[in-house]
């Protein structure tokens, strides 16, 4: 008994480390042509009118505040060039922090979602992670889903006043973990287990993800509050 | 101390950097490297601690072979420290406390030894009022200031300086180099690159030219400024001092090191003429 | 890393072609990717390949590497398609399931393909000259454009700053992360500050437009007709 | 052509930086600005084409007074050009041809016009081969010609540099003057500031030094570094070649420019004493 649980946790190791080492920088993206020609063009049709909503916001904020162009320009790039960082984490292997939670968080989610698909733009066209057939189910997962789920959780953390540390850290960890359920459930939906059908794909897939994600989301979860400390103390 | 065999680098992608350098810097010296921008000074400078590692040739640290494994890397990098030549880059805590902390975390001390050290160096370096400045409020020159001493706090046993003069005014830079000087004196063996070829001249033990990715030519300051010819061929030029010099005695192959010197040296050589005026009348 | 394919877009041969014709004929094969059959889209990727490698004169070292981490990914995907568990914790392999399999790998590849021909053979700024001209908002543009710039110089600043970190046997622990994510981001108010006044010294007062300014590239009808012939073709596996 | 009127101005929530500046930058001349980090010299450039507004004291451009309204502010901030210290500040577009149409297009300007000096621009400053390269590819040495590059395309009338020569290695300064003196002959006022004193002694025209927010002295380099005792007071020193001449010849009050005036000036000096030496014998 006791061997065979070794034997798991080993198994569990080896596995965590594959995924984080070497894929995690797809771990979060769905890549170009996973996705049949159907859901593609579903998820594209999902996603516009979110981005629209974020383009009107957008055009109003850089219209009222011209010099905010250069603002968010700047912190696009931020967000992309830490999104494509090897930052270190806990294990020393190293995580990709999405920057999403943070960004909600600072510049309110409409905002968020349009930089939030630009990166991935950057992403597919700079680093080939990603794609642009898929950039719409990517999309929603990490610009739409993440940045509302954080900016919720912090707004929630905000009313009821619980200390700042748990809200950001929560608002991190769950909008990390929100984009994974999500991108779980495009690919359980577009995959479906040939004998439990969509729901048993699902859980395959989160199963998976949960080995690698929830680690990683603690480690941004970390990250962010960190950050947050930072900025809030000097 | 330092010693470079032959070696080669290419960044990955990019462009061959390094071209069989070879390089001996000795124990206790001030060294100065000298050379164009983009002739590979950076990332010679990245090799002497082990932060790349080089496609041939072999490092030497205190003769010893570096194998590049994680233990030895640990102990090399305590032992070589680097200041960049831009600080906005190179300071990465929030607080001034925290980035003299950040070298002493990583070499695996008690708590007691690290306040000790720290204690030590915020004495040495006037740092007691900034302790809890966080680092983005300081100036420029307090920053280079900070680099140097968070480097320095680790006690390193060489010191390697990109261009520290760049930016800071007359006062900053006698300041620092006095720092330096006290460095030195304190044991720590010291590299320099810059492009100021009078401070070099000053300054340094051992001179070393590097051009296209080798050293071409190495020797004192004034035997290497002595060569104006073979350095025009590397388009480099010589110290102001050393031009006025020839100018003065075209026929005179050494170097005043600095204007006192070349006072005294004009003092004897007045003398001497005086005696030879004395004799001819 | 950011910079690796970056690059090779500004150095290759195919770098003269007008990026128009470049991104019609990638999207276009991207497309026919994902509709087309499995014969149609290991014909693209095989042609494509000698695109890359033959005409653009991309190394072929980078090509097999992106390659690799493409195939890694796929592989270790197929385990979750492949097996199915029903209620019972009966694990099975469904035969069904391995064409899916296959027909997704042929497809990810193929489709990988063109965007990854795309990213080597066009710098982005061209990509975004086309986008231009397909009429995407110009606020989307600029934004890009400028963001394109400064990617560059927070990379620049992040590496060294990791640099400096190893300098010290740091970098390896995720307060280190922190720490660089917090310098990186006074980096940005810091940028924010100066190149404001520095736009203003320059006359730009209250909106800020970013021009491009266009080049006209040949037209090089060889690789025209090639690509013509080579879709047409594709077009009868299909 | 630029004039400064008792200037005081404190940044909010900030310490006061100048404090009473009064400055005339003559037209056509070569200036230098010299002084400590931190007197506000970069303070006293950002109001020299109005990116801050004096809290008192008037600012006359060609005589104008500026009212800061709108269109005054376009007209001069076309008419006066800075570069400032660090490229990577300055450049915002990703190749270089947008660079240097930016300025261009900001000043609203017709497209044939447009072209016109854009290729005058790449011409003089033989930019051609780099057109369609990304701004990042370039060294720190590029970007910094690029940057005068963009602002010289909008042929300012007045050119002003803030330490233009620091991280560049002789050869890149040596360009880099050369091009800031063609500029200079073509007719536009430049204004540098620098830690460079011996730069300073053989460019400029005229010195303004800076202290603690004020102009303090101002006159012919030759003028300025001979009051060594005055400099000493605000710690600025003199350059190299300054204190040669002062050792070779105590008593003369002149300092030569550069090391080609000191030979012809020890020529003389020599013939002189011989002509004495003669007279003795």
């Amino acid at each position: 008994m006791k061997k065979w649980k070794v034997a798991l946790f080993l198994c569990g190791l080896v596995v965590y480390f594959t995924f984080t080492g070497s894929t995690s920088a797809f771990a979060m993206h769905i890549m170009e042509g996973f996705l049949p020609v159907g859901w593609v063009i579903f998820w594209w049709l999902v996603f516009l009118p979110f981005f629209i909503i974020g383009m009107r916001s957008l055009i109003r904020i850089t219209r009222e505040h011209p010099e905010l162009k250069l603002l968010i320009a700047l912190s696009g790039a931020f967000t992309f060039v830490l999104s494509a960082l090897k930052i270190p984490s806990v294990t020393g292997s190293s995580s990709h922090p999405t920057g999403v939670g943070l960004g909600a968080v600072l510049f309110g989610p409409w905002t968020m979602v349009v930089m939030g698909s630009i990166v991935l733009l950057f992403q597919a066209l700079l680093l080939a992670h990603g794609g642009l057939t898929t950039l719409g189910a990517n999309a929603v997962s990490m610009a739409v889903i993440g940045p509302i789920v954080a900016y919720g959780i912090y707004r929630f953390g905000k009313k009821w006043n619980i200390p700042r540390r748990w809200t950001i850290f929560f608002a991190a960890f769950f909008s990390d973990l929100a984009t994974y359920v999500v991108t779980s459930l495009q690919l359980a939906l577009a995959f479906p287990d040939a004998t439990g059908g969509v729901f048993a794909s699902f859980a395959k897939f989160a199963g998976i993800f949960a080995v690698t994600q929830i680690p990683l989301a603690i480690t941004e979860g970390l990250l962010t509050v960190v950050v947050w400390n930072f900025l809030s103390t000097y | 101390m330092l010693k470079m065999d032959e070696v080669y680098y290419t960044y990955p992608n990019g462009p061959c950097v390094l071209k069989g350098l070879s390089l001996h810097v000795p124990s206790g010296k001030k060294c100065a490297l000298i050379g164009h921008n983009g002739c590979g000074k950076t990332t010679l400078f990245l090799h002497a601690n082990g932060l790349l590692r080089p496609d041939s040739g072999d490092i030497y640290w205190n003769g010893e072979k570096m194998d590049y494994r994680c233990q030895t890397l640990q102990k090399w990098r305590r032992e070589v420290g680097i200041v960049f030549q831009n600080p906005e880059h190179q300071l990465v805590a929030p607080l001034v406390r925290d980035e003299l902390a950040f070298g002493l975390h990583h070499l695996g001390m008690k708590k007691s030894e690290m306040d000790e050290l720290m204690e030590k160096a915020l004495d040495e370096f006037g740092l007691r009022s900034w302790l809890d400045k966080p680092v983005h409020h300081l100036s420029l020159g307090q920053k280079k200031w900070l680099t140097l001493a968070a480097i320095m706090v680790m006690n390193p046993k060489l010191l390697v300086l990109d261009e520290p003069t760049a930016y800071l005014d007359r006062l900053q830079i006698e300041r620092f180099v006095e720092k330096i000087n006290d460095i030195h004196r304190a044991g720590t063996t010291v590299l320099i690159a810059t492009h100021d070829f009078d401070f070099v001249l000053e300054w340094a033990d051992i001179v070393f030219v590097m051009h296209d990715g080798q050293i071409v030519m190495q020797g004192s300051p004034q035997d290497v400024f002595a060569r104006q010819h073979q350095l025009q061929k590397w388009r480099l030029g010589v110290p102001l001092l050393a031009s006025v010099w020839k100018t003065l005695f075209p026929h005179d192959t050494r170097i005043p090191r600095n204007v006192e010197e070349m006072k005294q040296w004009m003092r004897m050589v007045e003398r001497t003429n005086l005696r030879i005026s004395e004799k001819v009348i | 890393m950011i910079r690796q394919f970056d690059t090779i877009a500004y150095d290759n041969r195919l770098r003269t072609i007008r990026p128009e014709q470049k991104v019609i004929f990638a999207l276009l094969l991207l497309m026919m990717a994902i509709t087309g059959n499995w014969k149609m889209q290991v014909m693209m990727t095989i042609w494509l390949a000698i695109w890359i490698i033959g005409y653009a004169r991309v190394s072929w070292k980078v090509y097999a590497k992106a390659l690799g981490v493409v195939a890694l990914f796929l592989m270790m995907s197929f385990p979750a398609l492949l097996v199915s568990i029903d209620k019972s914790f009966h694990v099975s392999i469904d035969r069904s399931q391995i064409f899916i399999a296959m027909s997704l790998l042929s497809r990810s590849v193929a489709a990988w393909s063109c965007l990854f021909f795309l990213l080597v053979t066009t710098p982005f700024p061209e990509i975004l000259y086309v986008l231009k001209r397909m009429k995407v908002p110009s606020i989307i543009i600029e934004l890009l454009f400028f963001m394109y710039r400064f990617v560059f110089v927070f990379e620049k600043a992040a590496e060294e700053l990791y640099v400096a970190m190893k300098a010290r046997n740091g970098g390896n622990h995720w307060r280190h992360g922190g720490m660089l994510v917090f310098q990186l981001f006074q980096k940005i108010w810091h940028s924010y500050e100066v190149l404001r006044l520095a736009l203003w010294a320059r006359g730009v007062s209250d909106e800020m437009t970013y021009v491009h300014v266009e080049t006209y590239n040949e037209k090089n009808k060889r690789y025209l007709w090639e690509a013509a012939i080579g879709i047409c073709l594709l077009l009868r596996l299909g």
